[in-house]
Formats: C-alpha cells, structure tokens, sequence
C-alpha cells in the first residue's frame, strides 16, 4: 500500500555545500520503509512537473531522514523550506536490498542514503563491509555515524582529491581490498560509471552485483513508465521493481 | 443537490472527471489513492494488438510548466489485458474506456472487434494522434480523409460508444473533426500532446532518446482550449478536454469552453490524488455560485460583445 | 577571446541575442537598462503602412510560464516612425530591423518599398504569422503558395536583407520554410506565437476581449526548437530562434538545434536586463567549454545512435 | 531614466488579514518619487510571467515602502518573502498627482497608497479631504498614520458593513458631504465601480476628476503594450502616460 500524504519538516540540516538532511514528520505509522526503498517528493512552491525520488536514509516511529544532494530546481529550492512547512510525501517505494550475511557495499556520492539504512537495520555487521567514496571530503557524509555502526576494518573511505582516507576511485580500492574480506554479493549505489567500473571487477571476481539505479522518474508508482531500464526481459519500471536489479539483467550498452 | 453528472454520447458519467490514458496504467495502480468509481472514468494505457516494448530510455523530460514523453506505447498487448488485468478490472466498480491504437487500419480493426466482447467496457477512445511511433499513428490523425475512413470502418464494427482523440498538431482541427465526426464518432477527446523536444546544454544531447515526443502539462492548456472552443462553436459533438488540467479551476475552463468532461494526465504523476481534489474544488464550486448542475456551464463563456 | 559573432545572411551580427519584434518598443524603450549596440539585433515594434490603433483591453493575460497576447498589431504607421522615431533612432548605434506587416499584398510591398530607403535599417523580418488580425496576417502564413508569392514579390523591390517569421500554427512547417527560402528569404525567424486563449472562471469572461491571442514564453520553447531543428534538418538557411528564451541556457538549446541566433521577447518584460545576462552567459559557458565560437554550436546537438 | 535593480527587504509587516506592507531598501539614491508614481516587482521564486505593478506608499531617502494586497499568485507568494531577501524592483514609473491646494482624494482597498503618499508629501494639507471607503474595517489601513496628518475634518472613512466609520459605500460618503467641503479637483484611485460612481458625481458636480487606473500590466516600461486605457486619443498605455488620467478622456464604456 501506498500513501500519497503531508509530511511535516521537523528538522533541516546543511550537511555541506551540496548536502543537506531532512528530518520528515509522517502523519500516521501505517508507513514501512525497507532499505533501498525510496520515495517521491513535491511541494507546492517549487513549480515542478515530476515528483522527485529520494532514497530513505532512515526511518523510525513516525518519522524518516533523507538526505538530499542539492543539484538542481527541486533540490536547490527545498534547501529553503522552513521548519513545520508541509511537503508531500509519496511512499513506501520500490524493492529493497535483502538482508545478507556476507556482503561489501559500495557507495557515492548521494548511494550513501540507501546503504546507510541497510547498515542501521542490520543486527550482524561482523562480515558487512563498506566502500564509500566521493569527490573530495566535502562529499563524504555521515562519517561519525557509520563509524559507530562499524567496525574500522569494514569501513572504507576513499577520495580522488586524497582529501579524506584514501586517495582513488573508490572501486579501485574495492579491487585493491577485495582480498583481505570475505563476501558473497555486492550492493551498489552511486553513479554510472561507478556502475560500470564495479560490473567488471564483480564480472570477473564471480560476484553478485545488485545495484540500485536512478533514472529520471515522475511518479514513482509506475503509471507514467517513463523510469524503465532495459533488461533482459524488456523494459522494466525502475519505481516498481526497482529500482535495485541484478546487473546481469541490465543491457548496459542501452542506457 | 450539486450534480457533477455528465453525459458523453450514451455513456453517463457521475461526474466529468477522467483520468487520461497512459497517466494512470490500467487503473489499478490508482486504488492506493481513492476508489475507481469515485472519478467519472478512467481512460486505460493505450492498448495494440500485440505487446510492446516501447522506446529506449531517456523517455521523459521536464519543461516549464510540462513534460515531453516519448512512452512509444509501451503496452502489455491485447492478450495480456485480457488475461491479466481484465480479470482484476471485472472486480471493480469503474468506468473503464480502452484506448487503442494499430500501425495499420488492420490492427485497429482486430482490436475494435476484441473490445466489442468485453461487457466491462462501454467505449473505445481511438487514438490516432500519438506523435511518438514512426510508423502509423501519426497519418490517421492529421489527414481528414484518412481519419474518416478508419473511424468509419470502426463504426460499422464497434457497437458501443466510439470516441476519437484528436491530434493538435495541425493547421485546424475543424477538418479533422468534422471527418471522425461525420463517419460517427460519439465524442472526441480534444487533444493529444504537441510535438516537442529538448536538449540538455551540459551534454549537448538531446533529452528524449527519439529527438521528439509529446508535450504536456499546463504549458498546453490555452492551446488545447482554443482548440476546444472552436470545435464547440462550430460542431455539436460531446467533447472530452484533455490538456494540462491541475485543479478544478483548469477543468472548469474547459467546460465553459464547451467541454462535457476533461480528462487529467500529467498532474497525477505529481499529485495522484488530484482527481479527488478536484471533484471536491467544482462541488466548491457550483455550491457557491449557486449552480445546480455543472452541464449548465457546458460552453457557457462569455465574450466581449 | 571568446567569439560570439554570428552571421545571418548579410548581416554580421555581434552576438546572437536579437530583441523580438513587439517586445521592445522602437528600441529606445531600452536604453535605460543597457546600450543598443550592445545587443546582436533589434526587431522594431512590427509596422503597418497605417497608424493603428490595436485591439481594446484586455489584451495581455498570463498562462503557466507563459502569456497570451492580442495586440492587435498597434503602431505608429511608417510615416510617423520615419519622422519621430527615426530620427532619434539614427543617433544610436545599433542594428535595427524594421519588422513590417500587411492586410494586403500591395501594403506588404509599400512598406518594403519605402524601408528599402532607409539606410539604417539592414533588413526587414516579414510579419506573415501574426495570428492576432482577422484581415490579412493569418493567410500569408499557411499556404506555402500564398507565401511564396508573397516573398517572391518582396524580393524584388527588397534589395536588403530579408528575414521571413514563420507561422507555427501548421501541420508541418517544412512547406512553408521552403516557400521563403524558394522566394529568396535570406533568413527564417522560428517562429511567431501559437494561437491560445484562456477563460477566468470567476467571471465566465474570456480574459482576452478578442478572444484568440498569440501563446509565447517558456511554455512554447519546446514547441518551436522542435520546428528550429526540423528546418535546420532540411535547409541550408540561417535560422532565427524566437519562443520562449529566459537565460543563456535556452538560448544555447536553440543554438544547437540550428539556429544561427535567436530572439528574446517575453522575458524583457518581467527582466529588461536579461540581455545582458544572456550575453554574460553565453560567454562564461563558451569560456568554461573551451570553444572558441559560438559558431561551432550552431547545429551541432547531438543524438542517440 | 528607470532604473532595474534588486531592492532589499528591510521589513515585512502583515497589516491584516489581506493586507501587507514591504519596506525595501533601494541600492542607490538616483531614485526620485512622486506620489501616483508605481514600482513594478519581481522576484526569483514565484513562477510569474508579467511583473507587477504597486504604487508606491512611501519614499523617504534610500527606502520605499508598499502596500500589498494578497489577492493572487505574487502577492501571497510574496508575503512570504523573508527580511534580507531581494527583490527586483524597476521604477520609477508612470505619471503623478499634481499638486493642488484644494483637492478632495477618494480611496478604496490599496487606492490608499499613492493618496497617502500624496497628503505624505503636501505641506498645505488644510484643504484637502480625504475619503477612504472599504468593505470592513479589515479593509482600512494607516488609520493612525492618517490621524496624524489630516484634521479629523479633512478625514472621512466608511464602510459597507459599518464596522468603521461611516456605513455605506464611500462615493455615497462623499455626495453627502460635498457640500460641507470646498474643492477644484477630485482625485481617485481604486476599484472600477467606485470609479464609475465618483465620474457621475464629477460631471454632475462639475468637478475635474482624476483617477488612477490598474489595468493588467506585463512590462510597466510602455513595450508590450498590454496596459492601454481606450480615450478619446486612442488607446493609451497607461504605465507610461498613465496610470493617472483625466475621467474625462477615458472611454468608459470600453473599458
Ligand atoms: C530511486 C532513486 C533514489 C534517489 N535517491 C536520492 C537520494 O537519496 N538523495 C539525493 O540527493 N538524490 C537521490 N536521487 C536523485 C534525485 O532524485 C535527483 O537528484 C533529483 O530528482 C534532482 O531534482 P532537481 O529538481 O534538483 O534537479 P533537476 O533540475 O531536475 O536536474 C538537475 C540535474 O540532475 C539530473 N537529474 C535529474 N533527475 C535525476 C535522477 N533521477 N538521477 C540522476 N540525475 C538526475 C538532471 O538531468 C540535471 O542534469 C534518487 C533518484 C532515484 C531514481
Ligand atoms: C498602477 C498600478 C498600481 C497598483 N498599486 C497597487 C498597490 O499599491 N497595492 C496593491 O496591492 N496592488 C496594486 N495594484 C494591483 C496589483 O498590481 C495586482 O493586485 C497584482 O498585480 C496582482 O498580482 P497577483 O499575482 O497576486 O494576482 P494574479 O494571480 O495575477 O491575479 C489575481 C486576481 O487579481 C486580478 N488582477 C491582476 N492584476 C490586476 C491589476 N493590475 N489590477 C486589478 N486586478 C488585477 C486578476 O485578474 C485576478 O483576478 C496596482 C496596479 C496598477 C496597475
Ligand atoms: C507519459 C504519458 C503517456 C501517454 N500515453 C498515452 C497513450 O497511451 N494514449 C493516448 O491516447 N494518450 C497518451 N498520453 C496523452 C494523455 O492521455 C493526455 O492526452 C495528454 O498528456 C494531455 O493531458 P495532460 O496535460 O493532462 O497530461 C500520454 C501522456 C503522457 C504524459
Ligand atoms: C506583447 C507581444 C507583442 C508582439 N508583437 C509582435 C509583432 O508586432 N510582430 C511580430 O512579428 N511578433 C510579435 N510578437 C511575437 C514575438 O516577437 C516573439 O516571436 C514571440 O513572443 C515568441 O518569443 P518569446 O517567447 O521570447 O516572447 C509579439 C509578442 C508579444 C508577447
Ligand atoms: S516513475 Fe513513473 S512509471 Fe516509474
Ligand atoms: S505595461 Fe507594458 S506597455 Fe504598459
């Protein structure tokens, strides 16, 4: 079941120049948020024709975070709203990461959100390693939470400036480490040519790969098929089942 | 008692509220936000004899006030509907209008025939003024005499209620409707999308995949009403608006245009429960201007004498 | 050093941001937010052998991201332009182009004939598109044969250059644009206004008195860039953009679509500087890309394979 | 010269339930008002296509003030506007009152504004009347502000409700007690219906009446030609010879 409903911003947080936080009151707890899942939001003032898809950071009780890289008309304007504003709230969407005993998660940039979430809900993180990478520092976000949830041998941070842990792509340094860990899937989240980087080395490690994509999406519950990723089996609605897919089923060359 | 009551040709509508076909899927995908029947009815995605895949992505993009989509129809195909979301559709209460569309006048043909059987469905709403497929589609809705033809060979196949959606993008849409209206249509949906594109000047790339595709949202509404107040002043025919309606406001122009009803599209990807909104905003409405019936403003604009 | 210049025809152009005809006055409305010459072009307020006196109010309203207009074609006439507004005209710097429209041939080849005299003037944009006037306009624009005629005759008495303003309110402007370029149209303005109207609810009026009037702004952009780069597609002929261009951003879309320059109208009215900033624009986006000129964008969107 | 520059919002006032006043901080001092003068406002956020014509209520050296009425798009939106905002403010604009020694000025709703600036900016206020009428008393603003400048004399308010003042519509207010009050000129400014009451009164009385219009306007720099008033010398724009114009050229039935 999907609820269409006012959400109540209870906090907004600037995170860094590009980034901020949103702390959003639901009106009633019949929501339930899996990690990966996602919803759409609009408003009334900023003049947009899409609703907007946004991975669930966190969810708890009557409230969930969202963490919002501020890019464009939506994200930009949103970094305005005010504290008790009104913000539409489309969700619970999409499919979601299933639980794992073994599994390396990759991340960047904004692909922290959705794996953060499966970081908080999971109770054994002994063999759940992270990979998280940006830009520069300024990208890497929530460093001090993720340091409380894991354990420094299964946190990975890299930079290409070097301006925060490692220096490099950080699915070079997933190449570079794959060795010392022990995992049975990868769940990505990030750009596409992260994407593509991380195929290869999973294509020849013998890796699952389950990456969580995000194409353009205007309604997110799977009425305008504007979202569609073409796989093996035809096009398929990223907002209604995906948005994370086997890399295997998807026809990279047609993306 | 306010009525929304509207009547398109033989079909009777609790109110003039539709929802637009390829903005709503097979309906069921709307039953997480209000109940099937509350809206006057639900147009369902375009529908071909065979399934499709339709076009590669990008097949979507934002314009001010609007979208382009380039869908290319992707669809389930005739079979599928029938054994996988008719059974589903027969639970509800609901009217539910097919909307077809063939490459040749073949495959209208089939398809009219098919849908003829289905108790369910009390009409078809023939769309000849997709812009997005290459082949066919776009020659039926732009030559008068093409049109003609198709809706006519229809007629004689189609028993129930026909309605014939209109492309925009021609010199007048006077001929054009004059054609499907003299081979019987029993209303027409008054229009498709405009032909667009977009480039993204970052890339240099075009937007959408296949260069151009269809725009909507509230950027066409003056351009689809002056399309339907021509047509109301020169024909008789029932006419369903379609283009750019947001609020109740939007649908009453088109009424006072000489709309029955007016279908919405794009704003249900923003807002999936508008329709319920607006039904509510012309209760509003009619209730403080005192108006019983909203058909009493059918066409009912006034202009500087 | 970044290069905007641009040609267009015979004329070479400092950059490709012309004022749109109808949205700046005689140009002297301007000079209080930046000096004329700074501009690439300036499209005069369109002129008719008579004074005229223009529709009653209302005649403006606004749309979703855009407005609707119905003028009705007020001006001064050419006599009183050419002894009150020419004189001060011809005390600035800056490229003029006189923008001329006729209920009939014979008015058409007039004003041709008199502007073809005024030395500061280096071209005229035949107004063949303007949807407002019931006499004339309209017909000129539509009919490939009347077009080309028309032209054709103003070729003749015309020794400058001669830009044509194609209507977009056609099936396809693919006719049309050969028309004027058969004729000898040294350039192709893209496009004039989309024929619109739009009704207050409140009221049941019309909010145009003259009901109909022309769509334009960022409504439309995706509109007529479909239309630049279908003509870009087939002809060799400079193209002018015009619909709905607010920033540099859009602007650069019609460039890479084909066109060689493009107008701004709408926009000036809520930003009288925005020409300015569109200059500004353009010139750190060519600078942060590395090109040269502006002249290597012309055309060159890319698409899918 | 008109100048186009962006304003500061020093302050925003909500003076009633339909009404707000904006105090905005001019970046140079080459601006010059006069009472009837109008600014035309923009801002950034609200997805408007026309800028929008207010009169100015006030100038005092590198500020002005306006009086805004809420009644659509821009004018909700913009009640919103924080301090410290800009705003883009072209001006000024149009024609003005002219001064006279014996004139009586007839308000409704935001008609106030350029009259106020008027009586703001005369020095010899003795013969000068005020007639300011709304629906309620929601709809009478700077009541104190008037206090201080007029004799209680010179001030007549009204209202439909008779919930201030005067009950009953102020052009009626007016004929009463026209005979008490030695004027040369009327000045007006507000709703078309008031106008065409106050325009019958004038001939009748023989009274030379001024009034101020507000047609839809687009640019408010005479390009559009969107404004035009029909007179008996054509249709006029009336942001550049306007909005003040002589009742007497106007074609009322036109309008
Ligand atoms: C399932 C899913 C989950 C997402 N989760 C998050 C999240 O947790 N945090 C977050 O910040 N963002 C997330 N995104 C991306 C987010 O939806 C876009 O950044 C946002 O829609 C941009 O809106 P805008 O109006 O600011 O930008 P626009 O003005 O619309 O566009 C600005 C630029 O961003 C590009 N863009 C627009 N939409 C997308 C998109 N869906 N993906 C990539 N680029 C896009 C445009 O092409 C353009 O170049 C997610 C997307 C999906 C599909
Ligand atoms: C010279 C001049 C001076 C003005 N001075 C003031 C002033 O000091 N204070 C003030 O509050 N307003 C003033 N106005 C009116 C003000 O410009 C409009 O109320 C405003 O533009 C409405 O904008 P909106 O976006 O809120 O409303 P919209 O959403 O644009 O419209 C809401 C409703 O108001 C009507 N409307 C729109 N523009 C006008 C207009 N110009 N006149 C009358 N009705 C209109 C519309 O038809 C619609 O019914 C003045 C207008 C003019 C021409
Ligand atoms: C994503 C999308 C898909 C559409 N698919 C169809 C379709 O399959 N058949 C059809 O006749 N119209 C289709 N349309 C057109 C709509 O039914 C509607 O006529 C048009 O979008 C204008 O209305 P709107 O502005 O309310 O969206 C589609 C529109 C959109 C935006
Ligand atoms: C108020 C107004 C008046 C116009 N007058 C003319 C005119 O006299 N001649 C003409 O060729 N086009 C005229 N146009 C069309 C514009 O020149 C321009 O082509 C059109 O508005 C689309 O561009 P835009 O979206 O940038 O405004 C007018 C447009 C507007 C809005
Ligand atoms: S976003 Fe609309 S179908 Fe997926
Ligand atoms: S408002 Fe544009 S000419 Fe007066």
């Amino acid at each position: 079941m999907k609820n269409f409903v006012k959400g109540k911003i209870e906090k907004i947080e600037i995170l860094s120049k590009y980034y901020l936080k949103l702390k959003v009151l639901l009106p009633y707890k019949k929501f339930s948020f899996q990690p990966g899942q996602f919803v759409m939001l609009s408003d009334k003032n900023s003049d947009i024709t899409f609703s907007r898809p946004f991975s669930v950071l966190n969810w708890e009780g009557n409230y969930i975070e969202i963490l919002i890289k501020m890019v464009g008309k939506f994200t930009k304007k949103i970094s305005k709203i005010r504290e008790n504003e009104e913000i539409n709230i489309l969700g619970p969407l999409g499919n979601s990461f299933k639980k794992e005993e073994r599994v390396a998660l990759v991340a960047g940039g904004y692909g922290i959100a959705p794996l953060y979430f499966y970081l908080k809900k999971g109770n054994n993180l002994k063999n759940i390693y992270i990979f998280y990478g940006g830009k520069t520092e300024k990208d890497i976000l929530l460093l001090e939470a993720l340091k409380k949830l894991l354990k420094k041998e299964n946190l990975f941070v890299g930079t290409e400036d070097g301006s925060l842990g490692e220096k490099g792509l950080i699915t070079d340094i997933f190449q570079k480490n794959l060795n010392k860990i022990k995992i049975e899937k990868v769940y990505g989240c990030g750009p596409l040519p992260m994407f593509k980087a991380l195929k290869e080395i999973c294509n020849r490690e013998k890796l699952d790969l389950y990456v969580s994509m995000d194409p353009i999406m205007a309604c997110g519950y799977g009425v305008c098929l504007g979202c569609v990723i073409p796989t093996k089996n035809g096009n398929i609605c990223a907002c209604t089942e995906g948005p994370i897919f086997n890399s295997k089923e998807i026809l990279w060359d047609k993306l | 008692m306010i009525d929304l009551k509207v009547k398109i040709g033989n079909l009777n509508l609790k109110n003039p509220v539709i929802l637009a076909s390829g903005c709503c899927g097979y309906g069921l995908e709307m039953e997480d936000f209000f109940s099937l029947e509350e809206v006057g009815g639900i147009v369902l995605k375009g529908l071909s004899l065979k399934e499709r895949q339709g076009n590669l992505p990008p097949r979507i993009c934002e314009t001010p006030s609007g979208m382009i989509n380039s869908i290319g129809l992707q669809n389930v195909g005739i079979e599928k509907f029938i054994n996988e979301k008719l059974p589903q559709l027969k639970k509800k209460k609901g009217v539910f209008i097919a909307n077809i569309f063939g490459e040749t006048e073949e495959e209208y043909l089939k398809l009219s025939e098919i849908i003829n059987e289905i108790d369910i469905i009390p009409a078809i709403e023939l769309n000849c003024s997709c812009p997005n497929v290459q082949k066919g589609g776009i020659h039926f809705g732009t030559e008068p005499e093409i049109l003609k033809d198709l809706v006519f060979k229809i007629r004689k196949i189609y028993k129930k209620d026909l309605w014939v959606k209109l492309s925009p993008n021609v010199t007048s849409i006077l001929p054009l409707a004059k054609a499907a209206i003299d081979a019987g249509a029993d209303a027409l949906t008054c229009a498709n999308t405009y032909k667009a594109m977009a480039i993204d000047v970052d890339t240099g790339m075009v937007k959408i995949r296949n260069i151009f595709g269809g725009l909507s949202g509230p950027a066409i509404r003056p351009l689809t009403l002056r399309l339907v107040y021509e047509i109301n002043k020169n024909f008789k025919v029932p006419i369903i608006a379609s283009g750019g309606v947001e609020n109740y406001r939007d649908g009453l122009e088109y009424i006072l245009a000489g709309a029955s009803a007016f279908q919405i599209g794009t704003i249900l990807f923003k807002n999936p429960k508008a329709p319920m909104e607006i039904i509510n905003g012309l209760k509003k409405y009619l209730k403080e201007k005192k108006i019983n019936s909203i058909k009493d403003l059918i066409g009912e604009v006034k202009t500087y004498e």
